[in-house]
């Protein structure tokens, strides 16, 4: 293992954009040539060692070698592991916005939370969340009808609003609560909640919504019967059916929509 | 006398108002609401180019203006650059082009009022027409979080429920209102059906009106958010036997938990029902260029709003990069306000990100954006005292007029003004 | 300027291929010049500047698409520079991105196709922001109240007032009629079903609407021939109706030495079957009747498979549409004028109905025998973006390049169009004309679209030697260098080099100022006042195009008088 | 004792807001846009007198302002015309499309003896600590 750190020399006010922060960028590069990797800050490009202090093996490794391992506060950090298709990068405190965008392959382990659109339009590989995400987790990009398309996302904590919104496959845990509107618009992915959601699966098209806490229930979901699933009790629904969806939602207990 | 003037209040964008000139100076205003009238007629101004010295406003030369907020937008790491909705479009390109050069953000306050629905459209695309569309055709108005009685008074005779056209000669008798909002408005006082709802539960009321407009009313609860089924069948029922129906629908919509969702299952209802009937949907704006500028922006930038220039490309990504997201967690480090008054529109916990930070005003009047200030430059009233191009709520673009003449340069002059001070700022650099 | 040595292909001057100089001195062609650059051309291929006759490329509709389609626009983003603002956007760029990349391709004029009078206001402010390019816009009439009430009443000299009224009102150049009487029927969610079916509330049928705007076109004497979006597009079958409107409107003649209707995009109109599971190609029943009758025109409106976003004031057609791709959907109604739609889609290599479409295009343009009356389009950004036009153009020179791609397409494609049997390949002097002369000639301007003395200095200069390459065989090299110009000359001023913009001149816009006789205008006039007052939601005082919309016109005067 | 009330906070646009809203240090615009409307139930249980105030509480913020009856007000939800006061007790959360939630804001609501801050009060502690020209 070809291990490199990453430490902010500062903190940052502006937000430091740095998709070059990636195992596929670095493998072939020396600490030296490292260093020189152009990140912004704003609107000022910056040399990655202006802002960060790196250090750690100087040889190139295999990509699927290299660990990056983010220490101090990157929450301001965005971007990182950007497009990256195997190796590892950890966090050992907060991550920004944009952790693994179109990430295909290898590791993020975030030890604190996550910013907004963590791992959006990721395509296959792993990010693991100890603290919470932020909204859109695992989303598309505007526009797009297609989110997250493989891979796997698990948060420890809770996450924020559109939690997979365009979700076309991949699986997303939360072990916490989820905002508002999980799974909007699903084409086909796995999303397990632990805690709480409010209206899992808007227009879900296909997929599969489960919410091991409580749910407020869209009144365009039709409830189907009630099954155990690894010793607890789920309501199961059918939807979106304002789009004639043939989505699966499993809620332990249903707000009542009346009210 | 001044003919056909168009007023520079509200999205409406009223292009009949008479005004009476003497000596150059606004002596009467006709046909204008109350709104647009109090604006017509003026208020107090600033009255010359403000800089702050030793944590007070004092009066200064426009160049001496022009010079600082020159400086502190070419100093920035991330300016933002906001406002612009009641200004004309040529003001707008300037403005675009500013952020351009000083690598920065720029958003409008469609960001704090009809942004979600911006967001929305891009989701589900948006089935719309010109308001004469409506005014000739609908026989169904329903206003939906909206209140045009308070805060577009003349929409509702000149353009929706009580006007008259080709296929509506009777006016408002001809025609059913449905207003849905969470209060009894002055303009659900007004309607031949209102629909009471909960704060907050407008997705899932218009998620149960879909099912009820695809015949799969059965499997949806006797009461959604608090509103009886029954109720719902009716409304349901209007929309799918109005022969023209529009949804117009407010910040009710927008400024509620669901925001743009909200929005992308209105625009997908009207979708749904235009498999029965015809059916069009209009956001009601509210200033009256705040349409302008998402129009200019899409076609200089490519995106309506919430443009990042940092890295001389645009990015657009609300929710990270409109005015409210940069303010909110401290991300901005200067900010230029164009013919807005973030410092009352934004939340409080938002203002306080605002006076961490040098911010430069351009406006014709003071408000409290000015206390927070430490470049204030008074410009001329577009629509009154400068021309230029305006956007209507729906989209139809107008040439404003000038009615008498000021001594203060016009947004657009001023705009020019600091644009050539950032290029000489980059040349020494 | 002078460029010395160039392969020249200049069809208008009967110029097929020889090496001369072009010589260029105030923006124009010239015999000699006085002085100023000489570009070494000799080695390569040198035509007139591109012109696009249709394309969306400005207005209402054209920026409902970019604001709908955020995700198309960060597609094709390049940062601002010194010299050039930013580029965004595939299928519908911002402003700045037309103009660089019709620069780049070698074209020096684009033609927004459809602009309804009250909306123009908005399309020139477009237009004056793209850069370089000459433009113009054609003015929508189809389903115009003014225009239903004229056939209606029969007073074809009001109705041609009226036409000059409007071009003058929204700056226009030409005469659109578009799925004539659909759009007004859409006004309650209808639509017309053929060129007989009346117009609700009008009493009138849309084949009148046609050979009274054809009519009124050449008693205006207008440089362009009306251009007609036929009734019933996009559906299968159509063909029929394609042809019945053609023989409805032979009897009518050109005024001027043209066309006397062009009809766009017949990709779109060419179509056969009873419905999509029959779904074929009709082109050649339409190249034959085109080769049988010299007065018509038409454009290809070219399928090109990945990203498009469909736009086109057939609001009808759109609705469809987007239901059956379960798409988003835009529509936009404009008042006593027009509708329109947009919805973004995706065409498929597999997809049986796209690869028939895209070897409908290609039917026509060669089984169509005089490339005079015809257009290489894509019908932008309809078919697909026009940038791709160096790919079409690549398949019009050379059958192993369709043989390549059929084989990678749906087998219906084959089976369903004449296209495998199809061995005709276009040389450089066709591809001039259905890129440069022919547009011009077609829309009426004299001074593209050639390089004779008088023209013109719009030139272009691509990297690739008309005596070495094969095109039928380097295909590749072909759509290569048509990608980047050597050089793209406009008015005299060198604007791409080795394919990058150099310079960013404004370009003009073209408008027609057509007169027509007082007591006809006195007439239209006073219907307008009852119309405005009645049914426009705006003054007609403030209803016209003012002049600080078009800073650099170019009028066009025609006219009764 | 103290009543506190549990209400949902509405802001939004009225003629008065709006007439004055381009001269926001005018009198107009405080008596326009510094006052809660409040259903007859919940006004009348929060045993305000007449031209009395109302302290309106969130987890954002606090603010006092007058208080009105509206009888188009359902019980639980009070209105406040945009603008500064409004925002007093509104979230700066875009909620990830860069929209505050400016309308069912969760608020308490008691009465109050405190007097109704003017605009400049309002912003006069938010001292300007950077952009001052030398």
């Amino acid at each position: 293992m070809r291990e490199i750190r990453v430490v902010p020399r500062r903190d940052f006010r502006v937000p430091v954009e740095a998709e070059k922060i990636s195992p596929d960028i670095f493998t072939p590069l020396t600490i030296e040539e490292i260093e020189k990797i152009e990140v912004w800050e704003g609107n000022r490009k910056r040399a990655l060692t202006d802002l960060f202090e790196i250090s750690g093996d100087g040889d190139p490794a295999k990509p699927e070698e290299v660990l990056i391992k983010l220490e101090g506060n990157f929450s301001r950090v965005k971007r990182v592991g950007e497009k990256m298709t195997c190796g590892r990068i950890e966090a050992l405190d907060d991550i920004g916005m944009h952790a693994g965008n179109g990430m295909a392959g290898g590791e993020i382990a975030i030890k604190g939370s996550a910013g907004d659109w963590l791992g959006r339009e990721m395509r296959g590989g792993r990010i693991t969340v100890l603290g919470d995400a932020g909204d859109y987790v695992g989303a598309g990009y505007r526009g797009e009808n297609c989110g997250m398309r493989g891979g796997e996302i698990l948060i420890e904590g809770s996450a924020g609003d559109y939690l997979g919104e365009h979700l076309c496959g991949g699986t997303i845990t939360v072990l916490g609560n989820a905002g508002d509107f999980p799974g909007i618009a699903n084409r086909g992915g796995v999303i397990v909640i632990g805690g709480d959601a409010h209206l899992p699966g808007a227009e879900m098209a296909s997929g599969t919504i489960t919410v091991r806490g409580r749910a407020r229930v869209l009144p365009s979901y039709q409830y189907q019967e009630t099954v155990e699933i690894d010793g607890l009790s789920l309501k199961k629904f059918l939807g979106d059916l304002v789009d004639n969806g043939k989505g699966e939602l499993y809620a332990a207990s249903v707000e009542d929509g009346g009210a | 006398m001044a003919e056909d003037v168009l007023c520079p209040f509200c999205g409406c964008l009223c292009d009949d108002i008479k005004i009476e000139v003497e000596d150059d100076r606004i002596v009467g205003v006709k046909r204008a609401c109350k709104l647009g009238s109090s604006k017509i007629r003026g208020h107090e101004r600033t009255k010359a180019p403000m800089v702050r010295r030793d944590g007070e406003l004092v009066e200064t030369t426009y160049e001496e203006a022009y010079d600082r907020a020159a400086k502190i937008l070419k100093e920035a790491k991330r300016p933002l650059l906001y406002g612009w909705c009641s200004t004309v479009c040529e003001t707008h390109k300037k403005g675009i082009l500013l952020a351009e050069e000083v690598g920065g953000v720029i958003d409008s306050t469609a960001t704090v009022c009809h942004g979600p629905s911006i967001i929305g459209i891009e989701e589900k695309g948006l089935a719309g027409s010109t308001l004469g569309q409506i005014k000739n055709r609908a026989d169904l108005i329903v206003f939906w979080g909206a209140n045009p009685a308070e805060a577009h008074p003349r929409h509702s005779m000149r353009y929706s429920s009580n006007s008259s056209g080709m296929f509506t000669p009777e006016g408002r008798k001809g025609r059913k209102v449905i207003v849905v909002d969470v209060r009894e408005t002055r303009t659900a006082k007004n309607a031949d059906k209102f629909l009471l709802i909960r704060p907050g539960t407008d997705y899932e009321v218009i998620s149960a009106l879909r099912m009820i407009v695809a015949g799969k009313g059965d499997l949806i609860p006797e009461k959604v958010a608090g509103v009886a089924k029954s109720d719902l069948e009716e409304a349901a029922g209007m929309m799918k036997t109005a022969r023209f129906g529009a949804l117009l629908f407010g910040l009710g919509m927008t400024h509620s938990r669901g925001r743009y969702k909200n929005v992308d299952n209105a625009l997908s209802l009207v979708a749904d029902l235009n498999g029965f009937t015809k059916f069009v949907v209009m956001a009601m704006r509210g200033h009256y260029n705040v349409a302008g500028f998402g129009q200019v922006c899409a076609w200089e930038t490519g995106f309506p709003m919430s443009v990042d220039f940092s890295r001389g490309a645009p990015y657009f990504n609300p929710g990270e990069t409109a005015a409210c997201d940069l303010l909110a967690r401290r991300e901005t480090d200067a900010m230029l306000v164009v013919a807005a008054d973030p410092v009352s529109n934004f939340p409080r916990n938002t203002v306080e990100g605002m006076a961490e930070i040098p911010v430069i005003q351009i406006d014709p009047f003071p408000n409290p954006t000015t206390l927070l200030s430490d470049v204030v430059i008074p410009s001329a009233v577009c629509g009154v005292e400068a021309e230029g191009t305006a956007y209507r709520m729906d989209g139809l673009s107008l040439r404003m007029k000038k009615v008498v003449s000021s001594p203060y340069p016009t947004d657009e002059e001023i705009m020019q003004n600091i644009l050539d001070r950032v290029r000489r700022l980059g040349d020494d650099n | 300027m002078i460029i010395k040595g160039g392969f020249v292909y200049d069809p208008t001057n009967g110029v097929h291929g020889e090496e001369m100089d072009i010589c260029i001195e105030g923006g124009k062609v010239v015999e000699k010049p006085r002085g100023g650059d000489e570009i070494d051309a000799r080695g390569m291929l040198v035509m007139p500047g591109g012109v696009d006759a249709h394309a969306h490329i400005a207005g209402a509709k054209v920026n409902s698409g970019r604001i709908m389609r955020p995700e198309d626009a960060r597609r094709g983003i390049e940062p601002r520079t010194k010299l050039l603002r930013p580029s965004t956007g595939y299928t519908v760029p911002n402003c700045y991105a037309m103009g660089y990349r019709y620069a780049r391709l070698g074209y020096t004029c684009a033609f927004e196709a459809a602009t309804p009078i009250l909306e123009s206001r908005h399309t020139h402010e477009e237009l004056e922001e793209i850069p370089i390019v000459d433009k113009g816009a054609l003015t929508l009439f189809g389903n115009n109240w003014e225009v239903l009430e004229c056939v209606r009443d029969g007073d074809l000299d009001k109705l041609a007032a009226f036409v000059a009224w409007g071009l003058l009102a929204s700056r226009g150049y030409g005469v659109k009629v578009v799925n004539p009487g659909g759009g007004e029927a859409w006004g309650f969610g209808g639509n017309v079903k053929g060129i007989d079916d009346p117009v609700p509330n009008f009493g009138v049928t849309p084949i009148e609407i046609i050979r009274n705007l054809m009519k009124a076109n050449e008693i205006l004497r207008l440089p362009h021939s009306a251009h007609l979006h036929t009734n019933n597009l996009g559906k299968p079958g159509n063909y029929e109706t394609t042809l019945a409107t053609l023989k409805a409107v032979e009897d009518i003649s050109a005024s001027r030495n043209r066309q006397v209707l062009h009809v766009t995009h017949m990709q779109f109109s060419a179509y056969g079957g009873t419905g999509w599971r029959d779904f074929e190609s009709k082109a050649p029943e339409i190249a034959d009747y085109f080769n049988r009758h010299d007065q018509f025109t038409m454009d290809m409106g070219q399928l090109i498979f990945g990203s498009a976003t469909t736009m086109t004031a057939d609001a009808p057609l759109e609705y469809g549409n987007a239901r059956l791709l379960h798409a988003k959907w835009s529509n936009h109604d404009i008042e006593l004028e027009e509708s329109s739609g947009v919805v973004p889609l995706v065409y498929g290599r597999k997809m049986p109905i796209n690869a028939i479409q895209w070897a409908i295009g290609l039917e026509l343009a060669l089984l169509t025998k005089n490339p005079w009356q015809f257009i290489m389009t894509t019908d932008h950004p309809n078919g697909g973006p026009f940038v791709n036009y160096p790919e079409v153009i690549s398949l019009l020179m050379s059958r192993a390049k369709r043989e390549e791609e059929l084989a990678s397409l749906h087998e219906l494609a084959s089976k369903r169009s004449s296209l495998p049997s199809i061995e005709r390949e276009m040389d450089w002097n066709d591809i001039a004309i259905v890129t440069r002369a022919a547009p011009a000639k077609i829309l009426g301007l004299p001074e593209k679209g050639h390089l004779g003395v008088g023209a013109d200095g719009d030139v272009t200069i691509y990297d690739i030697n008309p005596a070495n390459v094969d095109p039928s065989k380097d295909h590749k090299k072909v759509k290569g260098a048509l990608a980047k110009a050597k050089y793209t000359i406009k008015g005299g001023e060198v604007v791409v080099r080795d394919g990058e913009i150099v310079a960013v001149p404004q370009g003009r816009t073209y408008w027609v100022e057509a007169s027509v006789p007082e007591n006809q205008a006195a007439k239209v006039k006073a219907d307008l006042v009852e119309k405005f007052a009645k049914y426009y939601s705006i003054q007609m005082s403030n209803y016209m195009v003012q002049d600080a919309y078009v800073t650099h016109p170019r009028v066009v005067k025609a006219g009764v008088i | 004792m103290v009543i506190l009330l549990k209400a949902i906070m509405i802001s939004g646009r009225t003629l008065g807001q709006g007439a004055s809203c381009e001269a926001k240090m005018s009198p107009e615009f405080f008596k326009a846009t510094s006052f809660c409307a409040l259903s007859e139930l919940d006004y009348n249980a929060l045993g305000i007198s007449e031209g009395g105030n109302v302290l309106v509480k969130t987890e954002f913020g606090e603010v006092v302002v007058s208080a009105k009856k509206d009888e188009g007000l359902p019980a639980g939800v009070i209105f406040i015309p945009m603008g500064p006061w409004a925002n007093a007790v509104v979230g700066p959360d875009t909620g990830g499309c860069g929209t505050p939630q400016f309308k069912g804001v969760e608020v308490e609501v008691e009465k109050t003896k405190m007097a109704v801050m003017d605009v400049k009060e309002l912003f006069s502690d938010l001292k300007r600590t950077g952009g001052e020209a030398s």
